[in-house]
């Protein structure tokens, strides 16, 4: 697993996975768009609008799932003096901010029908916000500090302390009763969910996963190569 | 004539390249007043009702606030440098610039947040039929900031004795047009004739910010 | 042709200068000299019209100055004594952006020989905050060449300046000399030139 | 140690002086406090209940949002024409540096607000006895947003493009302040412990402002 | 006594001197020279530790130097090579505040005597930002009298003064170095020291 912390047996383990990985992507973008357009029900108060569900609950997953890793990344690099840690951040950033950009519009389009309006202020949907909001910083952060040294510094830092926000996030539902679902497919016991959309949702949520690795490593790539260079 | 269409343009690049150094900043820009938008959320409390009625004073505030936060960066950093003068030894009258200063700062300041409104009238819960009318009262309302952000700038490059005239006695002018604007939005049925008078104070300031600014600017050259 | 006839000036009541006359021709260098606070810098924007003299007259091609005033800063280059390059941009940014105000049409290749024999080629895409202050001087005596103008009025353009580039400056003010141009400036250093007139003030 | 009283002493004296002469951002900023004020009364109407239940979180945005707007001044000035660095040869710490400096930021700017306050709760129908929490939590919240700001402003120094994001990063850290504070007017039970969770923060922050802003001060000067 | 042993420094990975060594002494005079660029403003804030040097060594008193920092801070007055006083402040208000930072016990009736010397006396109550830049400059260097510190470093002192101030500089570094002071300087002028030694750049 040294890959995962040495930037340069991950540029050699990342050449050998890429492919794959883009085969895979692609293989299961499709079948996911086929099951949930074809061979899922209709939801017997949603209607078809259910089918927003296959784009919502995946891209809301990644985009906390972005966050917890490029927190592991600063503790590693802040605690350990790891530099990929660095690289990683700056790497991943921009697209955990599209997953969440993507979870806030594919969610305001499923609640106008649902609750009537496109946003309320309740806690699961005033901490995305807040999240995304997070995200945006990191990435100006990332542009706008000329001295590398200090970027990196002060993206793990407030990488580390927006972190707060992720079990907020998580457990908001929990926490305070809000309009939003409740866990209802993540729960740690029996997901209360039906098969048939469980199958779309699980093919949607590996398509978005593989997606998501192959631009990151396209990106950690360019970074390294970038700091190769410069230095 | 080609030419002076070329110094136009010209300047407007120096702006740009002067106010943002690349997207990111407009985007900082948008950020910056969702924040806010967030903040008065978190302070008000989430309730749907209030925060409607509200919400045309929420972004009115910020409008204003922004202004103001980039008033000091109107004049002040170019004529510090003497690049103020530089611009006007290359055929620009004082006016002129006053003017182009005030558009730029129309363009670079004020717009990121009008294209932000209609995001804003969503999270805020205002209603879509009145985002028109709302857009118009802003872009209008924004244009005389704009104007007053320049008269008072200006003022304040002479700074000594009259600092009071230039942030407050400004500031303080744009209590009617806010008010003119907010009775724009509520009350739907004399909504022609208040654009109007939104109209009347822009035309009447677009026609006096150039000459105070320029005269402004002018005075404060010679005492510097 | 500029003319000062009889130029005194006053700021905030006290006398500056008084009965300042001197002509700038064409092939021409002026030399401003005279302590601190004498009124060197005051009597470059006096001649700029940025100070109204309080008395005396100031002619453009034989017409009295304000009137021709835009005619006037269409012939001319002023350097003042402070920076107007800006900082969080590069020499390059600068440059690019001083040819769009100048409408300049200068081509690139012959800013770029200069800016090899003022030893900043290599700094082009640095940013002007980080450069030393020589450097920066350099950069700014640059419009000279951008803008193309025929008349320069400089104040105190050898400060900062090691000797090898005052040499450079100087060669450059005169060859601006024999192609009928000219050149006021002030200095408190002693620059020596083929063929200059000095005024005291 | 009796010279060490005097230095800090003539800090002050020098950031008087400083900022005296420049009084007029003060009076901009309560200007615009209290504009926004009556933006919102205008905006809501004079609907004593509402107002009243809205009054705690608009002036605490308020506050929030006019501290940003003296962020620049916080080390710009100082910075660019080195007197930080004057200062530091003088025997001051960098972190002493900012420690001094982010008091005087709460002495010069933020207390004139809190002078105001009284007022602002005149004008949107707060109870009177609410005053003293409202008081006490504006105090510790105006102390917070210093130290914020001193970190902020000083990271801002490392960067010259965007200046914009140190405000940005000081509100969203100000939200969790936010919410307890205003939690302590509503609630009024619990005061103790949310007071207690504010001096909290405070103490953490004031304990690490002082290594951050000075690692950033130190950082800029060698870049610049 | 200020020991620079081969002392380096890189800046954004870039070379700007190499191997400096030298003594500053108490009784002497160093004058920096060099072209623009060639690291005299560095070198000066490296002595200063605000640029860590990238190899050599720097000792005050025989200990090397990040620990013994503020007692040689005690002892040096340095001045930049831009303007630090205030502008929107008057002379007077200025050295007030001068004096009050550095906790000077020096009397004002001294500083009033070296206004008068400088010529600054008449502009006692005038804001800085109305002065000339010699004059600014002027005001700058009284730091080096109100301070009275053994050790002095500075930056391009000269640069925008006039003959005469610059006589007057001279001869005020002279008799400092004659009470057993010592100072260190940069300029690209050439200025006549009955004993001085010049570090090349
Ligand atoms: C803009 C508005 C919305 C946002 C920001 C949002 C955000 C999120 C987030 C962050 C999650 C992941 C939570 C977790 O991992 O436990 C999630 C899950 C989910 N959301 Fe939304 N959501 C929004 C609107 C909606 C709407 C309108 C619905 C449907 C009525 C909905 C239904 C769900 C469901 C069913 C899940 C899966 C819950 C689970 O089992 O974990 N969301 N949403
Ligand atoms: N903040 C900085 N970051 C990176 N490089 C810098 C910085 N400041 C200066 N330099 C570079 O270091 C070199 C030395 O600069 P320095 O200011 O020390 O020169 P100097 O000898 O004082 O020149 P001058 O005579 O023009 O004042 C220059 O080439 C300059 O471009
Ligand atoms: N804005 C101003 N208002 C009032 N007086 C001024 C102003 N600027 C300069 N002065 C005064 O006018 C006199 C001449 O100033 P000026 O800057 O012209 O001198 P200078 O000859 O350029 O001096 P230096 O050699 O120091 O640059 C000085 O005594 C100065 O104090
Ligand atoms: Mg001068
Ligand atoms: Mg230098």
């Amino acid at each position: 697993m040294k890959f995962l912390i040495n930037p340069y047996k991950f540029n050699n383990f990342s050449d050998t996975l890429i492919k794959p990985l883009l085969y895979l992507s692609v293989i299961f973008l499709f079948l996911g768009l086929i099951f949930s357009f074809y061979f899922s029900p209709n939801d017997y108060q949603q209607g078809s609008t259910v089918r927003i569900m296959y784009v919502h609950v995946p891209s809301a997953w990644l985009s906390l799932m972005t966050y917890f890793i490029m927190s592991i990344y600063s503790i590693l690099a802040l605690a350990f003096r790891m530099p990929f840690g660095y690289i990683v951040n700056s790497a991943v950033a921009p697209i955990g901010a599209t997953f969440t950009l993507i979870c806030i519009i594919s969610g305001s389009l499923w609640g106008k029908p649902m609750w009537g309006t496109w946003w309320v202020w309740d806690a699961r949907l005033t901490s995305v916000a807040v999240l995304f909001v997070v995200y945006l910083i990191i990435i100006f952060i990332n542009l706008s500090f000329e001295n590398r040294i200090v970027r990196e510094k002060v993206t793990a830092i407030f990488i580390l302390i927006g972190s707060i926000n992720l079990p907020i996030v998580k457990f908001s539902v929990d926490w305070w009763n809000t309009l939003h679902q409740p866990a209802t497919i993540s729960k740690l016991s029996k997901p209360s969910i039906d098969p048939s959309m469980m199958v779309p949702l699980i093919l949607m949520t590996f398509a978005f996963v593989f997606i998501g690795i192959c631009i990151a490593i396209f990106r950690i790539k360019t970074e390294i190569h970038n700091r190769k260079n410069n230095l | 004539m080609f030419e002076f269409a070329k110094k136009i343009i010209n300047f407007f690049y120096r702006e740009y390249k002067l106010n943002l150094s690349g997207f990111h900043d407009i985007l900082t820009n948008i950020t910056f007043f969702f924040i806010s938008i967030f903040i008065f959320i978190f302070s008000i409390g989430p309730d749907n009702e209030t925060l409607s009625k509200l919400a045309v004073g929420i972004v009115w505030t910020l409008l204003l606030l922004s202004s103001t936060l980039s008033l000091r960066k109107f004049y002040k950093d170019d004529f510090d440098s003497h690049n103020l003068l530089i611009l006007h030894l290359h055929g620009m009258s004082f006016e002129f610039i006053a003017i182009l200063k005030t558009i730029s700062h129309f363009i670079y300041v004020q717009i990121p947040f009008l294209v932000s409104i209609p995001i804003a009238c969503i999270i805020l819960n205002i209603s879509f039929d009145k985002v028109y009318n709302l857009l118009l009262s802003f872009v209008l309302g924004s244009l005389i900031l704009s104007c007053l952000g320049s008269i008072s700038a200006s003022m304040n490059l002479l700074n000594q004795r009259n600092y009071l005239l230039g942030s407050v006695i400004v500031m303080i002018f744009s209590i009617p047009v806010i008010i003119f604007s907010i009775g724009i939005i509520n009350l739907e049925e004399s909504f022609n004739s208040l654009i109007n008078i939104l109209i009347g104070i822009l035309l009447i300031l677009f026609s006096v910010n150039p000459w105070a600014s320029g005269a402004c600017i002018k005075l404060a050259l010679q005492n510097n | 042709m500029l003319i000062l006839q009889n130029v005194s000036l006053n700021r905030l009541n006290t006398k500056i200068f008084e009965n300042i006359s001197f002509t700038l021709g064409s092939g021409r260098v002026l030399i401003l000299k005279g302590k601190n606070g004498s009124g060197k810098t005051s009597l470059i924007k006096t001649i700029l019209y940025l100070l109204e003299p309080s008395s005396g007259s100031i002619y453009w091609k034989g017409k009295i100055l304000p009137k021709t005033i835009y005619d006037f800063y269409n012939n001319i280059t002023y350097i003042g004594d402070r920076p107007t390059s800006l900082k969080q941009l590069t020499i390059e940014e600068n440059i690019k952006i001083w040819k769009k105000i100048s409408i300049s049409k200068i081509d690139y290749e012959k800013i770029r020989n200069v800016l090899t024999i003022l030893k900043l080629n290599n700094y082009k895409n640095k940013k002007v905050s980080t450069l030393s202050l020589g450097e920066i001087k350099k950069l700014e005596l640059l419009r000279l060449i951008i803008e193309n103008k025929k008349y320069w009025l400089l104040d105190e353009p050898f400060t900062n300046l090691d000797l090898d580039s005052i040499d450079i400056i100087r060669q450059t003010f005169e060859e601006h000399c024999k192609n009928e141009g000219s050149v006021l400036f002030s200095s408190h250093q002693d620059i020596k030139f083929s063929k200059y007139e000095e005024i005291k003030l």
